[in-house]
């Protein structure tokens, strides 16, 4: 089985699913004969032509509202956004037109979008190379939002959006584009929507976290397990919709949970999930469930190390949760 | 600034004088020129019909929102000409992308009457099952896109569609309408920019109605017209009197040939006149002399094609009482079956968000469904 | 001291700002001759004249970014979205800009600016006549938001934020616009930014409102009262930074509380103010933090009354909560 | 199709010919012609000697970057002539809104080139204090906006700017540059129909260096030129030669004059060419052959201004190596000094997020100054 990181098994899930099916087209910028400033694209350009892998005009709005028309027409597209931070100009169109698009058409209108795009600090891009916008799109109704943390899951996870019915957010980790390798069986496999993977199982708290973070998470649950401290792992995978059962039954074992993410706190997807743990299994619980995430500022670019929630953050909130008595 | 002499700026066409409007039907009612799409009257009469029945359920549904019996109306009184004209023009295999006056041209495509009118009232029969405002419909039967309310969206949407259809090598064309303000939105911008650099098989309709709710055309840009537009994307823009449905109906026709045998896209500019208010919400004597409006009352594009319909010898004053009082008739009858149908389900409001309903709606729907709402039937 | 509308209260504040500062300008769609769609600068043309009060083109990113501009400048302009539904074209100058260019240029370049747009349900105006976008702009790091819910609070609060040297959203209850009356001092007064007040004291729970739902969580408040539950309420008033003394002293004395929005439930605002309250008052919890939240689906016309989290769905939560037994 | 030929589109202008470029140095050297702006030695020797230490400049930190001492660096090797030519013609009260390649504007503005390689290292001295990456300054003490990343941004801010100016009765004018990638943004747009519509004094200068990234002009858009995009929105657009600082100067300054005498915005497009990569990230060998470069090479805006001050009779080799050193010399002290310089303070990263600081922010703080990270001094 080859050794893939993100970046190539992304690759090899967009070529597998244009080597199947005519109807997916990529588009965005710097996409086709550069193969994106990620690389991410690298050869489909030269594999499947420029009309299946569209350089585009400067403007993310564009690359999406005519991703929509093309969803509507019955293609599959695959818009890249360059960077998550870029996607603001294309948010109308992503909130008030691909989100509602079914719905408003009374299921006349589906619209089958994955939308890619790299996200998240650890490059020293400061404020318009980092953030997490997940949220934003949590709150939207219509939309799924996916964010690997390896390279198996990129890959199963992203056959699995692309023949989604609906628009779905593909959110890529560029932190561990080229920095984490692993096993990726060759061909066609795919990763259920809305699945949770419980990573490192364990008895005395929850940590719940996804893409980039995920690693430092289970850093810190080394850490402290030297402590005796027992931390269970969940990676989620997919942000929305999320996995709750999976959550509420490590909850309910552990009775303590800490929420890890990347970007700013408030109204952040950790405040979502501390609210659903909270009325799902507030009898469990033997402390208050615990947020660490980027501050409530912008995204810096020296102190990129102090603002993201690495091991350095992570592991005194374990202990703290793990040693709380009310 | 004596310096400025010597700089040479880009030169600006002259074709935004009005007699490079392009028109076919004279004063005395006849057609002529160049551009005369030269009909069989059969056709211009069948035009004719669904500008008139167009303008009646205009009429109707206005005096049915005073009524308060119906929410939202959002009418093209005096754009008949324009919307109808592009609207046939079309061949049947093309698309229409609306943008939100356009519900003549949704009817002309064979949208079932009853079905708009259950729209208009959002009840649990309307296709788009209550969930959007009124004039709020959706038509993918009928080649017809899906109108939502923030200006401008469609372009880009039907630029992707025009695309993919021409990459599946399929021979259709997809139009989409907008109004003169909506070429200040990003979605013009990039729409048309999409389609020149794509080549895609797209026309872009732009009614100039002159205003945009309150803001009269001059203050939406300070170019001399909207078609010159065309000049920064490389895209031809053509002025044609939108007011003339024949001349509608030909620069239209000739653009849909020309986009269909991989010409490209247009821009055309519908030169015409929101002779209402811009929705029932408004009142425009707030904003603009009744003058205005009454110079283009004179110009009124069903006067002038019935005074064209004269000269072609069709039509007659009895003719006439008798279609509208069917078209009103019918319209009676959809108004009566539209009013006594239910409202939506409760579950119908949890539906269609996703194609199949995630842990969290069930939730919710379950909790709506067990709540007072549920019991006293809503 | 004369009665007014909340649309009345907020024509009068922008006059007496204008008439104090030559540099307060309004710019958006139809905000001039006609004073804006729901009248709220009518006769402000008229008296301040078209350089005071700028009808602009058809577009909101232009609006927000010329308005950056002025305020970079030195001017306060004061520019109004038509309908908050409508703010996401505008999305990028407000969320990458606006929010940032402080922070950014190390405090060389404030903007001192204040969106004004309508926001909520009940006039009947389906997707996109009727959304309540507060928490995106509260997950930004930089913005203010602000949600008055009468007439008093509204001029109050309106003079404060234009005088603000931050950027302020300006959200008002289309709903409330015309509905409410109240006394509304002649002349200046402010409201603090950042201060809620407690408009019903009660000791069995607390309810969290504000804009048009507040008048929905007081007649609940009052229909529970006949059984006995005794329920303070709380106008937020300033959304963000939120007045958490006030919140967690009264969660302190209750031990329960119900929060209730218009927006969807995920990623809303009402999850933020569940998360704090749960991590700064876990032990005087008694019972489960309830949201009580528009669906997560997109805002439906002729269901608006079952969508919204009105009386109807406000009361049952009230009693459960105040019932409820671990 | 022969219906077409019956279809009077708007005649798309012919300037996009290359022959409607300005230029004022010619092949030999000398300058000639209705646009030579006529300045002195003296001028025109401080424009070479800003163009030599920007390029010099850019040299080096490129090298600092692939040496690991720097995070990254986006320079204009290439387009020295239409920065710093632009620049020069903005009067002393005029504001300038960068794009991100105009560090060479921003020194000719006075800013300290310290300050600048201050922010190179986004040390506690940089007056962004570390936030943001290299090249993002800010420069507000010397007319200069504040650098961001999103594309196009600066262009509504700049007219929004121009029109505040106006307003109060300043004498003052605004530039903003951008590429011409950027003219396919949204922000293009609108900010060239709210300058049309406001007649605001601003000019939006276009620095056409061929690429955006990997993406060739040809592939932003379908118009032959940028400068004809003005006629979308009634604004002038001149097309100058960006590697002739002269006829740059002249025609910024004869707008920026035009502009000050209330005769509104412009549109410039500065032809040039971007000859290293789009930045320390980026190898255009990927996706641009090299002949194209070398090519571009040969019309380089500095051999040219040197031949013209051979005409001039001014400078000398002597003269050019000694310059160089001294602006080497004084960069390497900067670069010294900047590295010495310690990280911004843990507190810095809470600051300026508001006017004051709100109590979450100041609980976010206390959060990590008694976390391990202010133990280890980061
Ligand atoms: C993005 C957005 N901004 C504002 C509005 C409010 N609005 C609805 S119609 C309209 C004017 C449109 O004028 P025009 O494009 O000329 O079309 P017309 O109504 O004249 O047919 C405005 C400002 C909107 N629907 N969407
Ligand atoms: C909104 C947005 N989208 C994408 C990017 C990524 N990006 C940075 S520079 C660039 C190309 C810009 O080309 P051009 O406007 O011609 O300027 P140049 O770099 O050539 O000076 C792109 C796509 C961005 N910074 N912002
Ligand atoms: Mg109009
Ligand atoms: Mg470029």
């Amino acid at each position: 089985m080859p050794e893939m990181n993100l970046v190539q098994a992304v690759n090899d899930a967009l070529r597998i699913e244009m080597t199947n099916d005519e109807d997916v087209v990529i588009l965005g910028e710097d996409v086709g004969k550069v193969g994106g400033v990620f690389r991410v694209t690298q050869g489909l350009y030269d594999e499947f032509g420029e009309d299946r892998v569209i350089d585009t005009p400067l403007a993310e709005g564009g690359i999406i509202g005519t991703a929509i028309g093309m969803a509507l027409y019955g293609l599959r597209p695959v818009p890249e956004i360059q960077f998550g931070d870029f996607i603001f100009p294309a948010f109308d169109q992503i909130v008030s037109e691909a989100a509602k698009f079914r719905y408003r058409s009374g299921g006349e209108y589906p619209v089958p979008m994955v939308i890619r795009t790299p996200v998240g600090g650890g490059i020293r891009g400061g404020h318009y190379h980092s953030q997490s916008p997940e949220s934003l799109f949590i709150h939207t109704a219509g939309l799924k939002v996916v964010c690997p943390s390896n390279p198996y899951d990129a890959k199963g996870l992203l056959l699995s959006a692309i023949r989604d019915d609906d628009p779905v957010l593909f959110f890529e980790p560029k932190r561990v584009y080229r920095a984490v390798k692993t096993d990726v069986p060759e061909g066609e496999y795919t990763i259920d929507i809305g699945k949770a993977k419980v990573v490192r199982e364990g008895t005395d708290l929850t940590v719940i976290a996804w893409g980039a973070m995920l690693f430092e998470a289970l850093a810190s649950a080394d850490e402290v397990a030297a402590d005796g401290i027992s931390s269970e792992v969940i990676d989620l995978r997919t942000l929305w919709p999320v996995d709750i059962d999976t959550i509420v039954e490590s909850v309910k074992k552990t009775g303590r949970v800490v929420i890890v993410h990347e970007a700013p706190k408030a109204c952040g997807f950790g405040a979502e999930l501390l609210s659903l743990i909270t009325e799902k299994a507030f009898v469990h619980l033997e402390a208050p469930p615990v947020r660490v995430t980027g501050w409530d500022t912008p995204f810096p670019y020296t102190l990129e190390n102090e603002y993201l929630p690495l091991q350095h953050r992570i592991t005194p909130a374990l202990r703290e949760t793990a040693n709380y008595v009310p | 600034m004596q310096t400025q002499e010597q700089v040479v700026p880009i030169r600006t066409p002259e074709s935004s004088l009005n007699d490079d409007v392009i028109t076919v039907i004279g004063p005395d009612g006849a057609a002529s020129g160049p551009h005369d799409p030269k009909l069989d009257s059969e056709q211009v009469l069948d035009l004719y019909k669904a500008m008139v029945s167009t303008r009646t359920i205009d009429v109707q549904l206005e005096r049915l929102q005073r009524q308060g019996r119906i929410g939202f109306h959002i009418g093209s009184l005096g754009e008949e000409a324009c919307i109808l004209g592009s609207a046939a023009a079309m061949r049947e295999q093309d698309w229409i992308f609306p943008c939100y006056r356009e519900f003549g041209a949704l009817l002309y495509r064979g949208f079932p009457l009853q079905s708009y009118v259950d729209n208009m009232f959002g009840n649990a029969d309307d296709l788009v099952r209550g969930r959007q405002m009124p004039d709020h419909y959706s038509g993918r039967a009928h080649n017809f896109g899906s109108v939502s309310s923030p200006i401008g969206t469609q372009m880009t949407q039907a630029v992707g569609f025009a695309w993919a259809a021409k990459k599946r090598g399929d021979d259709v064309v997809a139009s989409v309408y907008f109004g003169e303000g909506a070429t200040s939105s990003a979605e013009f911008h990039t729409a048309m920019n999409f389609a020149g650099v794509m080549n895609a098989p797209v026309l872009l309709l732009c009614r100039n109605n002159r205003w945009a709710i309150s803001v009269p055309s001059e203050k939406q840009t300070a170019s001399e017209t909207f078609a010159q537009k065309g000049i920064a994307y490389g895209v031809p823009g053509i002025r044609v009197d939108g007011n003339d449905v024949l001349a509608t109906y030909k620069v239209v026709r000739d653009y849909v040939e020309k986009a269909a045998a991989g010409g490209g896209p247009a821009l055309i500019e519908m030169l015409t006149y929101r002779v209402g208010g811009h929705s029932t919400s408004d009142d425009p004597r707030a904003y603009r002399v009744q003058d205005e409006v009454e110079h283009w009352r004179r110009t009124d594009p069903i006067v002038r094609l019935r005074k064209h319909l004269e000269v072609l010898g069709v039509w007659s004053d009895a003719e006439e009482e008798a279609f509208k009082a069917d078209t009103e008739k019918s319209l009676k009858a959809c108004i009566a079956a539209a009013e006594a149908k239910p409202k939506p389900s409760l579950a119908s409001m949890f539906e269609d968000v996703f194609a199949e309903k995630p842990w969290h709606l069930k939730e919710q729907q379950a909790e709506l469904e067990s709540g007072p709402r549920a019991k006293s039937g809503h």
